[in-house]
């Protein structure tokens, strides 16, 4: 296993994903010997899960089950110890298309934060590119320089400690794309400009508050930066249900029961193909929305370094 | 100014979402959010009048709020100093207890917490803020009591009761009063399953003039919100009910008073009050899961839900009311049933006219049968609206409302609303939204001609409404 | 006829809406003697109009018909003669809901504009509120003023032609709310306070760039407004249509094709009850979007005018 | 560096949504919005390159850009001023032909209208640059070279052609990307009917690292859009294709190579022709319409939208293959069947190891029956996506693969996105949003029990997932 390559079965030292059911899950680390304790009972690490193939379904001590899955970036983003506030993958997504990476690029990231962009952006760079990420929080980056090391994805991805405002990427004239989630990214628009290729390259800045997207797309056309455009993505999630609705009693017409040519009683629409009617109640499937949902993540500035 | 029987809501002062938490207090002693107060202090004050809750349970108006915010203006630049070891707040659990014991004001041990927390001044003005905020929310004891309104009453059923009005949002109500064209003088029909909201939010708007009829379903009309807004009596002078049940009839002609809805009468009001209490029941029994709801990640504390709104006017009156009947002999009962079948006459009458200024509906139940029965009693060239949780039996009304003929421009819609914060170099959409407000059809009726009536034909669909696109297509007028 | 009362006829004088169809309609003032042109043909107000019932379908002169209706504010805002940028029904809901609008109610408006939300305005404090409403531009106000009489709502408005942000609504200590629609809201919520009860009342100001709000939010605190709440609000509406989605040829897993479950070459989805089957495809009602829909009108801020 | 042969795409510099108006220029001559350029002057350029059209539609590198909004920058503050007569432009429609056949810039004319507008002046600064950006858009010729990418294709096919692409919006097709864990060395399926569009940004993502089988329907593979990627030729090495009508026959272990998807051969070609080509007719009869779509206030042009892509690297193949083929003898057609059958074989050979990494399904067929046959071929632990323009299908899929099970975390989404303009005092969302990106189901695959396969009935699928909320019941782990 490692975060940019599958492999077939659980080995030892692997990352893998414990499943216990729906939005419930978390991350363990194989060791021989280890046992890890859920709701369902034990889990020994030797014999439940090392050989096993990834996806398969372990039977805990006390005979409920879970089912073992390979660690992807975006498990992890659902699963990994928050240190920040974290980008979610709906942003990760269009961060990663917009900022036109693929296997190769060479990216420039700051903060590390809990480093869940991080490994998405390791993942689509590999096997040949290379994730510079720089972050001021040195208890932080050490983090995340371990997260890397046991996630195999080591030699992708240069960890620095440092201010990205003072101090910069630490390279430069040599990435496709930087990415800025720092409290003040008009402050390092400069620095960004110089760790881009001579030739040019992408830009995104996330900032949750307009204010910040302002002065940075200020800060952009300033640095000659073109096709500065702002976006924001937000998530609609649905259940999927089977809903009933009861049709009213409207009461019998006498004898005579056709005048407005719905029937109550008697269930027997033809025009509605999507009614599975039992008695007084039509059945129809329905994807709901969560009663409350994320509203607002961050504004998503996208920008090109311009050739002169 | 504050009467001793008015309907007010009081509501502590959580910043931005203001009508979020109202709760009713129409009786003296008051529950909620786990503190108790005594309302007798509140009379005499003015609408708005804000309040702090002492230890004793008592209102004492409030000073002017020192802004704690800007006493402590000392702020990180940004986090990169704070180590996260859980022991940054020097105050213990049992020290912040102790202060309450002691009748510490809410917003001084807010202040000791911020003095107490060795990260506060390290935080950025953002965290700190969100801090504060957290933290006034949890020890400051303060309400206001403000007028209701629907604003008021949609806002706050929304936000705690939503169930019980079929999760209808208060800008989709907004949309139903403006496209139902609703202004004092109309004759209205209003079918609701919204414990009364939406025939309140009419009856506002009409303002005492013109009449409404109120369709029902089951032993009698729901009216538990209508009640809460504090309506004048002449208000319900022309507010009528009719049972859904003979709906039928009355359109055939068979009509009569002969069996009312559900009688021995007393059922009426035990229907009535299963009918606004279990509501919440049956509109959760509505759906079955296909799977666990994922949990949103800032979804609210459901345990923070429930301590509401646990007293209310309705209980009161229906006690009252059961008391007296018991007290009641026959000649009473016959008198009353008389007056019953007087009313619904009445009520009968009105919609034979079939003259209504427009119809209304938010109910639990499937809209199509609704619809195409009660736009027989609607006026031409008149709007109706209705509202359904659900976009799907929509589509279906649609359907048969354009078979049907006799409505035009015809629109299947649905509000998106967004909370903004706006403050100094902090604007942003707020971080939760709802996530849906439901859906509305509206329409406008006109004459629907004899003889097409019960034809429903694709033929006859596209007769109903002049097509601009097919006469394109001809290039001349048909 | 009236805007504020529904009459049953077609009188000589009335603004009458004439429906050609979906949403292609346009308003007429019907005088005898006089004839509209449509695509249709002539329609003749004298015969055609005057008397007949609002709501009837109308037969023009070349054969075809369409339908007059009662004007209502809702209809007068998709058909009014735009002098400016118009709020439209969506907003216009919202603001009367918010603001508290209710039969007797005294509302302050700047400005007038095309005067969409005026006719909505007046139609909900009818027939014993009064809405005062300030038009800088003199042209538009007395255009306004025009329409109100026409309408059969003069009595209800008082239309001034002045700059709000320097003189003020001309009232003061009457309105139940005020609200702004100008391009400095912010220069007009001291005048907006005392345009307001003494014992207070609610405003709301509509800006569609986020500067504007963040200055009226700062003016509203300063002249001591609560509740200050800012909203947007968006209007999504559906096509029905019925969709067909072909059913992929899978090929025939030789004799036996019952190995996935679904076939299909026969028709026959008993667990798919949205399915009316053709040969091949799937058919079932959607309600779909527009390809391209409005994305921003402006945000709404309403706040409360304090006690104290 | 721009050479000969590239594709690469040019586009109008309309200010903000930059990519929404490429055009393909891998031929020499283009006709782009009503204007006509010859691309030789280009060659040689770096891209990123904007050029300018002179008047004889030659390309000439564009000086700095000077800001005409800076030097006019005398603004009322409000239009209270502003009469509307439709007399405020002094030049006629003649005057400004006779300055471009004069072969006056753009730029120049566009100055010349600021100047002889009576109104300008006294316009808001808003209003100013609305009247200078719509004035730009129409007489200025300013192109730019960029070179080909997912983000640029995508949101150009869903800006220009949506229907050869089913609707599927460009942060529809990042979140499939991201979702699917798509990287170099994986083996992917991919079933689509987006003109190639998503096998492109897969195999960008890919970056010629692992391999992708392709599945399609009809006679071949359509992959117009995959060619405007310019991606290197190893990258095709590792890309095969499969018939979707041979998918029952591999699964059924009744495969043969006896019979290919579509001889003689010729018909493949014509086939893959008329895929392309006729596919947009294909979508518009998909939907019925219940009545005339209602026009947004601010629906975009019609006109405006047809007047592209008309010239195509994939129409120029095709000519070349044609006129090939007519000379090949019996010989060498025989030689490519042989070739073709041990490419079908090789691809069948893959699909049976069933070790998929993962499976994208973006299709106009609906889902169901595709996932519940391709999934067989998918290892576990593996993301899958589909994508559908409706919601409607997914729902049936959801329940499909639910009864199905061997597949966890099932999730119905969408997006929503929207634009905004952030200009000094002048930020606010835009004005026009996309109404729909359409729809996706995702999931990730586990190891399906065997004797559970078959079984569809509700017990099975409870069993198939452990739900949290049923402990939580029964207080103890099941």
């Amino acid at each position: 296993m490692s975060f940019v390559e599958y492999g077939d079965t659980i080995k030892d030292g692997d990352t893998a994903i414990v499943f216990l059911g729906h939005e419930s899950m978390f991350p363990v680390k194989v060791q021989h010997g280890t046992v890890t304790q859920t709701k369902y009972g034990v889990i020994r690490h030797s014999t439940d899960l090392i050989g096993k193939k990834y996806g398969s379904k372990v039977t805990c001590s006390k005979g409920g089950w879970v089912f073992i899955l390979h660690p992807t970036p975006e498990l992890w983003t659902m699963n990994l110890p928050h240190r920040t506030q974290i980008l979610y993958s709906t942003d990760i997504s269009l961060i990663t298309m917009m900022l036109e990476l693929k296997p190769g690029s060479i990216v420039c990231e700051s903060g590390t934060g809990s480093g869940s962009l991080s490994h998405a952006l390791i993942r689509t760079v590999a096997p040949t590119g290379h994730l510079y990420t720089v972050e001021f929080h040195q208890q932080r980056a050490e983090k995340a320089q371990e997260e890397f090391r046991e996630h195999g994805v080591e030699h992708l991805v240069t960890v620095t400690n440092q201010d990205v405002c003072k101090n910069g990427f630490g390279v430069s004239n040599i990435a496709d794309a930087v990415f800025l989630d720092i409290p003040s990214p008009w402050e390092a628009i400069g620095h960004a400009k110089s760790a881009l290729k001579a030739e040019g390259g992408r830009i995104c800045s996330f900032s949750p508050c307009i204010e910040q997207v302002q002065r940075t797309c200020l800060a952009m056309e300033e640095y000659g930066f073109t096709e500065i455009n702002t976006l924001e993505i937000l998530l609609r999630v649905y259940n999927v249900r089977t809903i009933s609705l009861q049709i009213p009693d409207l009461g019998k017409a006498a004898e005579d029961n056709s005048s407005t040519g719905f029937d109550s009683s008697k269930p027997s629409h033809q025009g509605s193909p999507c009614a599975n009617l039992q008695q007084g109640t039509v059945q129809f499937k329905s994807g709901v929305p969560l009663r409350e949902v994320v509203g607002h993540t961050g504004y998503l500035t996208f920008a090109t370094k311009s050739l002169m | 100014m504050l009467k001793s029987l008015d309907t007010a809501w009081a509501h502590p002062l959580a910043a931005e979402n203001f009508v979020d938490q109202c709760v009713e207090v129409s009786v003296r002693k008051i529950i909620f959010e786990k503190q108790w107060f005594y309302l007798d202090n509140a009379i005499g004050h003015i609408y708005g009048t804000t309040f702090e809750v002492t230890s004793g349970g008592n209102l004492q108006p409030k000073q002017e709020v020192e802004e704690t915010t800007t006493e402590t203006k000392e702020a990180g630049t940004d986090n990169r100093n704070i180590v996260d070891d859980g022991k940054s707040q020097k105050l213990t659990h049992d020290d912040i207890k102790a202060l309450k014991d002691k009748g510490i004001k809410g917003q001084e041990i807010v202040q000791q917490l911020i003095e107490n927390s060795t990260t506060f001044r390290d935080k950025t003005e953002f965290a700190q803020d969100k801090y504060i905020k957290k933290k006034k929310k949890k020890y400051e004891a303060v309400i206001t009591i403000v007028k209701p309104s629907t604003r008021i009453l949609s806002t706050m059923y929304y936000a705690r009761e939503p169930g019980k009005i079929n999760h209808l949002r208060y800008d989709t109500l907004a949309q139903m009063l403006t496209l139902g064209n609703i202004h004092a003088g109309n004759k209205m029909i209003v079918m609701e399953t919204c414990a009364g909201l939406v025939l309140g939010a009419v009856m506002e708007r009409m303002g005492g003039y013109g009449s409404i009829i109120q369709m029902y379903p089951g032993g009698g009309p729901v009216r538990a919100a209508t009640s809460c807004f504090g309506f004048p009596k002449p208000f319900f002078d022309n507010l009528h009910e009719f049972p859904l049940s003979k709906v039928e009839s009355l359109l055939s002609g068979t009509f009569t008073t002969e069996t009312l809805p559900s009688d021995p009468e007393e059922n009426t009001l035990v229907e009535e009050e299963s009918n606004g209490l279990s509501e919440e029941k049956q509109t959760s029994l509505q759906e079955t899961e296909e799977e666990p709801a994922p949990e949103a990640p800032m979804e609210i504390n459901p345990a923070e839900e429930q301590d509401t709104m646990d007293i209310n006017a309705e209980d009161v009156e229906f006690k009252e009311n059961k008391e007296k009947e018991n007290k009641e002999n026959v000649r009473e009962k016959q008198m009353k049933q008389w007056e019953r079948r007087k009313k619904l006459k009445e009520a009968a009458a009105l919609l034979s006219e079939k003259n209504a200024d427009g119809l209304i509906v938010a109910s639990k139940f499937h809209p199509t049968p609704l619809l195409l029965s009660l736009l027989e009693f609607v006026a031409p060239s008149r709007p109706f609206v209705v509202y359904c949780q659900y976009k799907e039996p929509l589509l279906e009304c649609y359907t048969k409302l354009r078979e049907r003929g006799g409505v035009i421009n015809l629109k299947l819609s649905e509000t998106w609303l967004r909370n903004y914060q706006v403050l100094p170099d902090r604007s942003h959409p707020k971080l939760t939204m709802s996530g849906g407000g439901g859906y509305l059809l509206s329409g406008i009726t006109v004459i629907l001609e004899k003889g097409k009536a019960d034809s429903s034909n694709s033929e006859a669909l596209k007769m109903e409404e002049p097509s601009s696109k097919r006469c394109r297509l001809q290039d001349l007028p048909c």
